[in-house]
């Protein structure tokens, strides 16, 4: 009896066990906010030297159409960066509304058509396209995308069509995999019950899958573009990395990666250009959390709809 | 008979007291899921909790071996061997070990049958393979599941038929060789075959162990337990020997219910 | 009847659909494979690289690739576990956990270029650990860490939670029933989100050309003592990997064959990708066997 | 028992590692260099670097690339022994020359190269200079064919830009275009896109792009020895003033003679010893 009462009130292994797993586990995710906070003030610190050191205004950063940083005029120098914002934001947008459809289609395969033919075809196929490197897809993009623009547009070929292109490709698992999530997540009774009450598989899908798995399907959306935003080297290779604004799709362009992947190397820490580029990596961190912020407010919507 | 709005049947010194709660409160949130719950829990036998959905009688249930921890907030005490287990004193592990719980679905671990009753054995420090082997054996027998398995003691778990889990996690729970057995609806995804093993194992397990069900199955309720406890809103209405609370209920909402009046 | 047409129309276009998500793949990977293929012998895949002259091949490179991401994997992998061992099982929802989530997300989205830069400014200058792999194997772990992280805490998360209570109400701490119960069920889904991750690590350059660097010196792969400079294992060696090697001849490459060596090292990449994602499959089925069904 | 083998498995680990530090081979713990900066550069001093550690048992010398702005910034502050640039210190914003010694190591050529569709041999400074300022669209306003003129730059601040911009349009700056960051792929740009016209440093000429003279006179080596052809840079290895003996032995070695006369020509530079005139700046 008494035997009993002891090991209850002492501490067992089983509770130091805990505590030592959950310190453990809480070191291990305090680390990685620590990297994560270092790399946010880090380019938090450089990127908003342009405007505090260099004193140019925000507003002429983000509304300026001259990149030009080596040449300074009325004594600020040059750093309109709103051809690159311009650019990222047609590449991502026009790349996303491209893989939609694709990521959709796919994804009901996955679900509700073949779920066998999706786990054995189309699961590691889409695990291949995430697992072909970024430089492999710029090289295919240069001597495939950009030659096939150039025969049907003219012109040099590089531009946002080309990197839409390309960008289509490299989103397409993201989306797809996280419609996948969100359309599993619709619970089998609703498909069962829609379809006992003679609705075809199709009218089940449109109507009652696809209209419940919404806000996932948004989140997904909004994820494949956060990715589309930061994606560097292959957009570069094929965007022509002109820092002018867009006058037409066929036309070079440039992204905020791909001007900061070429500039960074040839720039010395510490001075407006520098700087500048890194304010560039600032609005694709501001634009990350922008996306960010999109997802949860899909998410809450989602919940209170439910 | 059924004037009182509430009956709690009192016991006399000699009977053995399993588990006591006083002054239970239970809160969600701000909601208040249990108000009023005083009972006493007697020893060797099955107490049978009932009431409608929403009542409160699983998360009374879930409390007393502390499994609502980080879901709800309780306050009260839960005595248990004078010791009131809802304290910060209270070693959770050690204490579950001694209140072993099963759950509605059947929830066998993705090992093997053997190891599914090993893995908490070794954990509380039993590790002779020989011991191990017996209380294997003991705890699968007494779950009546023996006979079943035992030429397949190394086959995965997941592979065993509903009923068949659910006796295996009763034998993962009895093997610890506890005080108490804590049973939430555990017959419910149950067929009724399965379901009628499964009381006959609870019957002869009351012989060795405090059992506490709780069920919606009013005829298994009247069937198997000893005593019924009616919960009605976050409070217990009735508490009685379970012959009494079926044949002649003090409390008229205790009739309705289980007339099929109510709920 | 109508309804049923269209039925059979919209299934009709999702096989399209998920037919030319296959056909893409299917002539991308065809498209480098043949156009690399001429140039994969045995010799190409085991002789060292060189600069200027042709029939180089990229045996260190290959080394590199690999060896950078078993380094990379065995340092971000432990991390990864416990951070979203944490995430999904202690920490509380509210505002502070959500607000980690969103930080490590945005860290993922964060173009590789900006990961490197850190990496050059942090590991190889501030702690000394000059250009090599080990810088390049912690700027990989800053780039995965978020990944690894999202896809184990998706795996822990699709277990139901039946099994966490089963752990505890017989009395095993919560800790254990994760790591010996929960973990072993999300293997799988584990396996398939490290072969994504893995994918990405060996494919980045960006992240590696200011770390690792974009030299790879002769290696004696007759010394194994890693404290030696030139031995394979020496993890303070600059390592220039193949997606590097790729990247470099693509822009700079001053060698006759540098289109062919190129070719022929994209093809290599995609088809060890390719045995990567194949080998741990069958890694992970054989492990799920093994961990549920016991000895 | 089971939960001891993974103990004994880094048990195991620990003493191999331990005896593997014991029988490491102490020669080759040597000092080593390390080079960072232009990607133009990177070859001949890897080449030199291989060399060098082959007659020098114990120094290795470790070249990374990562651009001219980098490997200035870079010995600027201290964090590497040599920074390989394309430009003069002075050109580039932000450094500080003085803090650094220059050790011009070879000579590298510069010449536009046109798609072959153009249908252009010659071109003048003027006309070079109206093509990257926007003035002339069309390649029939030079002489060639009707066909639109694409300008393919490289990145602002690159060595190879700056030299074009600074020798080759007499200081007149490019208008905003595509820009592109390595050799490599711009040639295949020019190559593949009619009317493309950009410049990359004598190493990377090839059949498949075409090579105007400029003013009349052939982009070669020679024409670069005696200034007539007057679109080149030298390349540059800074260090530090104070820096250390190794890395000065090394300089040195990539001085003398048997770099000088086989490495640099081989590998498309212009040994420095075979310039008629000297710049400055």
């Amino acid at each position: 009896m008494d035997k009993i009462r002891e090991s209850i009130l002492t501490k067992s292994h089983a509770s130091k066990l805990e505590r030592r797993g959950k310190i453990i586990s809480f070191m291990c995710l305090g680390g990685i906010c620590l990297i994560v906070l270092a790399i946010f003030i880090f380019i938090a610190y450089r990127g908003l030297a342009t405007f505090t050191s260099d004193h140019v205004s925000i507003f002429k950063f983000l509304g300026g159409t001259k990149w030009n940083p080596e040449v300074t005029e009325n004594g600020h120098p040059l750093v309109g960066a709103l051809p690159m914002i311009t650019g990222s934001f047609l590449i991502t947008i026009l790349a996303t509304l491209l893989a939609l459809p694709f990521a959709i289609g796919t994804a009901l395969m996955m679900t509700d058509i073949t779920p066998k033919m999706g786990t054995r075809i189309l699961q590691p196929v889409l695990e291949l396209l995430v697992g072909i490197p970024s430089v492999v897809y710029g090289f295919v993009g240069l001597t495939v995308v950009v030659p096939f623009m150039r025969s049907i547009f003219g012109g040099s070929g590089f531009g946002i069509l080309a990197g839409t292109f390309v960008l289509f490709v490299m989103v397409l698992p993201t989306i797809t995999s996280m419609t996948v999530d969100a359309l599993k997540s619709v619970p089998k009774d609703y498909r069962s019950a829609s379809l006992a009450l003679g609705a075809t598989r199709w009218q089940t899908i449109y109507k009652v899958v696809l209209r419940t798995a919404t806000p996932g399907i948004l989140t997904a959306i909004v994820f494949g573009m956060a990715r589309a935003f930061g994606e560097a080297l292959a957009v570069q290779m094929v965007v022509g990395n002109a820092a002018l604004m867009p006058t037409s799709l066929v036309a070079p362009a440039s992204t905020l990666t791909s001007v900061l992947t070429t500039g960074i190397g040839n720039t010395v820490l510490g001075t407006v250009q520098n700087d500048a580029l890194w304010s560039l990596a600032l609005i694709l961190l501001l634009m990350s959390l922008a996306f960010n912020l999109a997802i949860h407010l899909i998410a809450k919507r989602g919940e209170l709809k439910r | 008979m059924q004037t009182k709005d509430r009956y709690i049947q009192q016991f006399d010194e000699t009977q053995e007291m399993a588990l006591t709660t006083k002054n239970l409160h239970i809160y969600y949130g701000d909601f208040e899921a249990i108000s009023e719950a005083d009972l006493q829990i007697p020893r060797f036998k099955i107490t049978a909790l009932i009431g409608a959905s929403g009542s409160g009688k699983s998360t009374f249930l879930r409390s007393l071996n502390r499994m609502n921890d980080n879901v709800a907030d309780v306050k009260g005490e839960i005595w248990y061997r004078d010791l009131n287990l809802n304290s910060k004193e209270i070693d959770v592990y050690a204490m579950r070990r001694q209140i072993g719980m099963v759950f509605q679905r059947p929830n066998p671990f993705p090992k093997s049958i053997y190891e599914n009753i090993t893995f908490a054995l070794e954990r509380h420090g039993i590790t002779d393979k020989k011991e191990l082997a017996e209380r294997v054996e003991t705890s699968l027998k007494q779950a009546a599941l023996w006979e079943e398995v035992k030429d397949k003691l190394n086959q995965s778990a997941l592979a065993l038929s509903g009923g068949q889990a659910q006796r295996l996690c009763i034998a993962r729970a009895i093997a610890l060789q506890p005080d108490i057995l804590l049973l939430d609806e555990p017959a419910s995804a149950l067929d009724p075959i399965s379901t009628a093993q499964l009381e006959e194992t609870l019957v002869n397990l009351k012989q060795h162990y405090t059992i506490v069900i709780v069920t919606h199955n009013l005829p298994q309720a009247a069937r198997i337990s000893d005593y019924t406890a009616h919960f009605s809103q976050g409070k217990v209405i009735e508490f009685n020997n379970t012959k009494e609370t079926f044949t002649d209920p003090k409390v008229k909402l205790t009739n309705d219910y289980i007339s099929g009046d109510f709920g | 009847m109508n309804a049923k047409r269209y039925d059979k129309l919209a299934t009709g276009l999702l096989y399209t659909i998920a037919g030319i998500v296959v056909l893409i793949l299917l002539l991308l990977l065809g498209f480098i494979i043949i156009r690399g293929l001429p140039q994969l012998s045995w010799s190409f895949l085991t002789t060292p690289s060189r600069a200027f002259t042709a029939g180089g091949g990229i045996g260190i490179q290959l080394f590199n690739s690999i060896y950078l991401l078993i380094l990379t994997m065995l340092i971000s992998m432990p991390i990864a576990l416990g951070a979203s061992i944490y995430l999904n099982e202690y920490a509380k929802p509210g505002k502070v956990t959500s607000i980690i989530r969103t930080m490590i997300e945005i860290l993922s989205s964060l173009p590789s270029v900006v990961v490197g830069l850190f990496g050059f400014l942090l590991f190889v200058v501030q702690f000394g650990l000059s250009f090599s792999i080990l810088s390049g194997a912690l700027a990989l772990t800053v780039f995965n860490l978020p990944l690894l992280t999202r896809s184990i805490e998706d795996a822990l998360k699709s277990i139901s939670n039946d099994q966490r209570n089963g752990g505890l109400a017989l009395g095993i701490s919560k800790w254990e029933t994760v790591t010996k119960i929960i973990l072993p069920a999300a293997v799988p889904s584990i396996v398939s989100g490290l072969i994504l991750s893995a994918g990405r690590v060996f494919g980045e350059a960006a992240a590696l050309i200011y770390t690792a660097g974009q030299s790879a010196p002769a290696l004696n792969f007759a010394n194994w003592n890693p404290f030696d400079i030139d031995s394979p294992l020496n993890p303070m060696r600059p390592a220039e990997t193949l997606a590097v090697h790729i990247w470099k001849i693509n822009s700079e490459g001053i060698m006759p064959d540098s289109s062919a060596v190129s070719a022929g090292a994209a093809a290599v990449l995609i088809i060890v990708v390719l045995i990567f994602n194949l080998l741990a499959r069958w890694i992970g089925r054989l492990l799920f066997k093994r961990l549920t069904a016991g000895s | 028992m089971k939960k001891r083998w993974p103990l004994i498995l880094i048990g195991i680990l620990i003493i191999l590692l331990g005896f593997a530090y014991v029988t490491r081979d102490q020669s080759k713990q040597g000092e080593s260099i390390t080079a960072v900066g232009s990607t133009a550069l990177q070859p001949l001093v890897e080449a030199a670097g291989e060399e060098y550690s082959k007659v020098n048992p114990g120094i290795f010398v470790n070249v990374q690339g990562g651009g001219s702005g980098t490997g200035l910034s870079q010995i600027q502050s201290g964090a590497v022994s040599i920074g390989n640039s394309d430009l003069f210190a002075s050109e580039q914003t932000g450094i500080d020359e003085k803090k650094l010694t220059d050790n011009r190591v070879a000579v590298i050529g510069i010449t536009p190269i046109l798609n072959k569709k153009a249908g252009i041999k010659n071109l003048t400074t003027k006309q070079l200079q109206a093509i990257f300022t926007g003035k002339v669209t069309n390649w029939q306003q030079v002489g060639g064919r009707n066909q639109k003129i694409v300008i393919v730059n490289r990145t602002q601040g690159s060595g190879t830009r700056v030299t074009f911009e600074k020798r080759g349009l007499n200081k007149a700056r490019s208008i905003a275009s595509q820009e592109q960051d390595s050799s490599g792929t711009t040639r295949q740009i020019v190559a593949t896109t009619p009317g493309a016209i950009s410049y990359v440093s004598f190493s990377y000429i090839n059949d498949t792009i075409s090579v105007p003279t400029l003013n009349g006179i052939k982009p070669t080596n020679k024409n670069v020895t005696t200034n007539k052809w007057q679109i080149w840079s030298y390349e540059h290895l800074y260090t530090q003033k104070n820096t250390d003996k190794v890395t000065k032995r090394f300089i040195k070695y990539v001085l003398s003679s048997h770099v000088q006369d086989e490495l640099v020509p081989q590998l498309g530079y212009i040994p420095i010893k075979d310039m008629q005139v000297e710049r400055l700046e």
